[in-house]
């Protein structure tokens, strides 16, 4: 992945956020307060647009730029996970050029564990998220790891949530689908598709 | 939805522009961002104190900034966090070179972000941060097991923490000083509320949630979050007696401890009702030898048109009532040394 | 009817056991009668301030009572007034030889009992009593005709005749200079209120009248008097214009005049929303050069659990401006020296 | 009127006020707070308890403590100026072992004038008494001064209000009974049938 690229991810995932913001408001507002839609679109149309104009040639560079530009736009608390996790990658990837896709992803993961504090299992976005990053780092496809991203999203039906307001509604969590988790499969499915493009 | 406002999104930055236009000599933003709210009053070389979080709460949490408590805040739209960076905007016009201390409660969204700015302070700025996090609602999950995080929503009972670290800080206390005295008010405060009716958040327009003509829902948060109990209406006392219970027993008390006692109107209960509490808190605190030491009765931590109160109760030392009795002077809280 | 309460019969009663309750430093009772209410903190030789009225306006009117304002209350119940014995029982407890001064809103019952309590102290116990009534809410009837009785409502601007009053007596004036301050506010404060929502009288049970889900009553009375109009619910400063103006053009004001001004919150409308009015005032205030001296926000008289603010100016010279600023300390209100 | 008879004048109202509550409370009702009926009976029967066990013997000292004992009972506007009027007949009538029935309803009539400083023909409790008052003086029978008092009351309807809560409806109250007259003609309903029982 280098910058070009970077860029281009960027504003495929505020397209398809935008796509899907109602179906992300459907899920948070079964136990949210429905803001994740708006949230999301807004948050990756922001980090897109902060990078989009950039010569910056440093992925990490980028990526933190972007994961700032998130953070300001959209301070809720998939917001500021989803920034945590690009200024991450920006840390992670500074000084870099070109990166490959499973160490972005990595970084990624890794910031929003930090920020968090949770630990998969327990109905988050981490939940979709892990599977998809080992996916990558055993070498899956973009396509096979979104599926895999997507199945996982699903997977968290059944899962006991123990963060944000899901939580309390304790073993009643179980029954219902985590949409921090489904913006993980979001950001795959929009993975898949812009290297699939490519 | 019958709110005095012009259009839900304007609701905060309106409000925001009414506070600084009405205390001009107090309050300031700083560069140009109304979110970003710091006291005019610095004292050279104290340690400064910032908190911040969702509006809809009035006077919290911007209503403690001033002489004697907390000197910045940064304001979110209803219900919902700052941004990070809003909150390192604070932190660099109110930090004195002694450090600065971030009080706020227990949220996600406030978490994240208040993490994020120490990380931003530490690295760009070069200012030491510490955070403390109050979580006293008894209603919202057990007590934390040694070593775990605390799950205990912050309510009211944060007024307690700000007002001792407010005081320590006042005092000229250093940083790590400062941060235990506000631990130390968390360790000794619990809180427990009750709901009659809901708010409803502009944006959305509608009820947060929905409760009967009958009916209260007793450990309700003060975003509407579910509580222990919803059930039929009961009386004053009762409803006392039921969310006093759980605070009493979840750290030890014995005759002879002295308390200060907090009542605190959600929003559309009348300081009549809460007086009527107040009563009954104290017939029972006498019954057990437990004295109160000061009382605060009224508006600390609202839920903006919400019906309902909550008791917070603080177990006090003589040095908790040394920085309680300190005087304060905000434009929403005063109070003379006690 | 959704209060946190026991029975309705004993609303007042516990309501008061709890201030005594919560206040013990600063108030007491007269006789036993826990509807006389007194400060615990004599200054010798001081003009006496007594107020009184109906139950339900928290913290109206007792709520001022304490240093540098007020000395006692009689209490009644609910919107109706307490009985000239009991004002009288207050009279007779804060006299320190220099005469009191009665202070309350302009309401037959109060009249009548005042008037009747003045005269059995008078003939009865020979302190000098003199009066004023406050009455300001021009939506209440037209300006009274020289000679001519007020006619007009007295509500939240009876605050400022406190304040004045308050501190001049407290700076040591005789009874007819803290008579005059007292009239001199009454002739430069005037009020206007819109009530959204109604509160209900407990012994009643039902609000005291309807108002559509989509319904304002742009100068309504704090006991839900009918105002000037009632329509569709409009937008903050739609509102605010519709009070201001009004006020503005009932006594004459010109460019460079001083004002302060009081945002009252009814009972059930938030801190936030008043801070949307006060916007909009400010901005009206500031197109008419009329500089805002100083700014109350907040509950100064209720209406229980109605929704709704009112708008209160005080047109100053150096003098009031000099009464404004000294400072007051009372459980229910705290100022600072301005 | 001596000591005795005021005693059971007293007792005499207080069981009327009590049989015409309901409809006391039905008249306020229609603008006011509905508390009339409440509040004249409580009033009334504060006031005939407060003398029953006296043995004082002087009219007006008797006539002042039954005031007192009302305005304290119920300070109410029209408590507090039945209270007046008793408490000023009590002035008026002082050192007297009998009085002229005639001088203690004027003195009643001034107490109450006095206090609330309403004319007549302003649609309050006045307008009912006044025309009773003058009907004593000028010789008629307990009996045809009631019936003059209850016409009077009638004669409310029409007038406009310029006192109290009924002051607010303007023009609209012209429709209107008055409750405060109300209580004047069962004041002498009550008189003319104590005195028919003698
Ligand atoms: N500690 C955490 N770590 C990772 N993800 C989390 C954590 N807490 C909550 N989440 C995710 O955040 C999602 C909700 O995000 P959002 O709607 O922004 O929350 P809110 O509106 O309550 O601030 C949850 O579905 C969950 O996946
Ligand atoms: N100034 C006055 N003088 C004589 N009577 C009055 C005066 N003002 C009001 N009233 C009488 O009082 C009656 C209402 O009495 P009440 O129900 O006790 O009033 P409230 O409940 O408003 O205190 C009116 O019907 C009128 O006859
Ligand atoms: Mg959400
Ligand atoms: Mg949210
Ligand atoms: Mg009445
Ligand atoms: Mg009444």
């Amino acid at each position: 992945m280098n910058a070009a690229e970077l860029k281009g991810l960027l504003a495929a995932w505020a397209a398809l956020m935008n796509e899907k913001k109602e179906w992300l408001i459907e899920l948070d507002s079964v136990v949210g307060d429905s803001d994740l839609g708006l949230t999301m679109s807004d948050g990756f149309a922001a980090a897109a647009e902060a990078v989009s104009a950039s010569d910056v040639t440093d992925v990490g560079k980028l990526a933190y730029q972007a994961g700032k530009a998130m953070a300001t736009a959209v301070p809720s608390t998939m917001g500021t996970l989803m920034a945590s996790g690009l200024m991450n990658a920006g840390k992670q990837l500074k000084g870099q050029e070109e990166a490959a896709d499973a160490d972005f992803f990595e970084a990624w993961y890794d910031g929003v564990q930090n920020r968090g504090k949770a630990q998969p299992g327990e109905k988050t976005f981490l939940d979709g998220m892990l599977p998809a990053v080992q996916a990558l780092k055993a070498g899956k496809t973009p396509e096979e790891t979104a599926e895999i991203a997507w199945s996982a999203f699903e997977g968290t039906k059944g899962m006991l949530a123990k963060h944000g307001r899901m939580a309390i509604r304790g073993e009643a969590s179980r029954e219902l689908l985590d949409p921090g988790a489904a913006v993980a499969a979001l950001l795959m499915k929009g993975y898949a598709e812009y290297r699939g493009k490519q | 939805m019958k709110k005095i406002i012009n259009t839900p999104e304007r609701f905060i930055p309106e409000m925001l522009e009414g506070i600084y236009a009405a205390h001009p000599d107090d309050l300031m933003c700083v560069n140009g961002d109304l979110h970003c709210l710091v006291t005019k009053h610095k004292q050279a070389g104290k340690v400064g104190i910032a908190t911040g979080g969702g509006s809809g709460h009035l006077p919290l949490f911007l209503g403690y900034v001033g002489k004697g408590m907390l000197d910045g805040c940064s304001i979110g739209d209803v219900f919902q966090s700052p941004s990070a960076e809003q909150m390192l905007a604070v932190t660099k016009e109110i930090d004195q070179g002694a450090g600065v201390l971030y009080i706020y409660g227990n949220y996600n969204g406030d978490i994240f972000n208040f993490d994020m700015a120490a990380e931003m302070a530490d690295m760009e700025e070069d200012i030491r941060v510490e955070s403390v996090v109050a979580g006293e609602d008894v209603a919202s999950a057990a007590p934390s097991a040694e070593g775990e995080p605390n799950k205990r929503r912050g309510v009211a009972g944060i007024f307690f923490v700000y007002k001792c670290a407010g005081a320590a800080a006042a005092e000229g206390r250093d940083l790590d000083q400062v941060k235990a005295a506000a631990e130390k008010a968390c360790a000794n405060v619990r809180t427990m509320g009750v709901a009659l009716s809901s708010c409803t958040v502009p944006r959305v327009g509608h009820p947060s949630f929905e409760i009967g003509e009958d009916e209260m829902e007793i450990g309700m948060g003060i975003h509407g979050e579910p509580g222990i109990r919803r059930g039929k209406l009961k009386t004053a006392d009762e409803m006392t007696d039921e969310m006093l219970e759980p605070i009493l027993s979840d750290i030890p008390y014995k005759a002879g401890d002295e308390v200060a006692v907090l009542i605190n109107g959600l929003g559309a209960t009348p300081l009549e009702e809460q007086y009527v509490m107040f009563r009954r808190v104290k017939q029972i605190l006498d019954g057990k030898g437990i004295s109160i030491w000061h009382t605060y009765v009224g508006e600390f931590a609202t839920s903006m048109e919400m019906a309902g109160a909550s008791i917070s109760l603080l177990r006090l030392d003589d040095e908790l009532k040394g920085w309680l009795a300190a005087p304060v002077d905000t434009p929403f809280f005063k109070q003379f040394q006690l």
